[in-house]
């Protein structure tokens, strides 16, 4: 049966809560045909440029584009993968260092496809979505530059 | 038409948008902001063309909405 | 420098509850080295052997024997990927469907070691950690078998 | 010396653990417990000597622990 998806918000404004991640999983104990659930989880990092700590990443998005991609990416990796979920959440605005920025989950009957699914999404998510990091030290930024 | 700019693209413009009228693709707008800002072609940046990447030359019409974006740093 | 870990207690009894992986994120907001965690959850899944579904399983281990194991593998994966951390919460007893089994979680600068670390963490310990699980049904029981 | 059974061969043998005395190897045990359990040697059991897989023969004494374990399931 082929369904019809619809093109979700993955966009939460700051950092995403470890108590989300924790009532996200909780979610899940109603479906009894799920056996593994593989997870990323994306953390600002105090990365140290010329001496200077940053401080926070403060994220950007052309959000229409984005989620038109998300979209696309989303529809190929259940096609690619037999998963019972798949849920992704990316912060915009101003994330601390320390906190969550992103959050890939998704839910399987054995474990092989959640973790597979789980990795390309985050390399995709990644390379694909118009998204940009600034990097914010206490008296000036950086643009974020991603290593593939 | 409508062109966007995003992430350091935005910063350098000084501007998250403008409203271009002379250019008819997307080598001119190239050609026309690399006049107007010369340290926007240092970065590289891919262009948006109704949401779509644009590869090579395309065409360009007064209702296009185009986006200018550097290269992605999500995650 | 070499650290010299303790032998830790990877046995929860009971499920692992939701909450407390939620909890344990939230621990590493505080360490600002971190730019990724990988996690997996093993779930219980209500299989159904000859039209009988399982509704939970049960299990046992020989643990003397197996947090030595654990921690040799533990040793090892330390020893194969730059971590920050790695933790490992296995249950014991009854696990009801729907509720977490196992939660493996790795944690780095960058995302690949997380994500490598994980994945082979969770092969090591179905194949060499000695745990048993029993799935037991409304009226019955079989023992389960994992598959390579 | 203490014979631990586990997982299904616990079911199997009725009980947890035995005192066995009258054996010096690995294959004296098997020999000893396929006589007492016949249905055990169908489940492909593996050995542990004082925490160690044993894999081939090896000399048993009093005070060793040995255990019984059917393949794993854990996860």
């Amino acid at each position: 049966m082929e369904k019809v998806r619809k093109i979700k918000n993955i966009f939460t404004q700051g950092a995403i809560p470890a108590s989300f991640i924790g009532d996200s999983i909780q979610k899940h104990a109603t479906n009894h045909k799920i056996g593994g659930h593989s997870i990323f989880l994306g953390q600002v990092r105090a990365d140290e440029i010329e001496g200077k700590p940053v401080e926070a990443i403060e994220y950007t998005t052309y959000e229409e584009m984005a989620l038109e991609k998300m979209h696309a990416i989303r529809e190929d990796i259940f096609a690619k993968y037999p998963l019972t979920c798949l849920h992704v959440h990316h912060s915009l605005g101003v994330v601390p260092v320390g906190e969550i920025c992103l959050f890939v989950f998704t839910s399987s009957a054995h474990r092989k496809p959640a973790i597979e699914a789980c990795n390309e999404l985050v390399e995709r998510i990644k390379a694909e979505l118009p998204v940009w990091g600034k990097e914010l030290f206490a008296d000036g930024h950086q643009w974020k530059v991603n290593k593939p | 038409m409508k062109v966007k700019f995003f992430g350091q693209l935005a910063e350098l413009a000084g501007v998250a948008s403008l409203d271009v009228s002379d250019v008819d693709s997307v080598v001119a707008l190239k050609k026309w902001l690399g006049e107007k800002y010369p340290s926007m072609s240092a970065i590289g940046y891919m262009v948006a063309v109704n949401k779509k990447m644009a590869e090579g030359d395309i065409s360009l019409s007064a209702e296009d909405h185009i986006a200018l974006m550097p290269p992605f740093s999500g995650g």
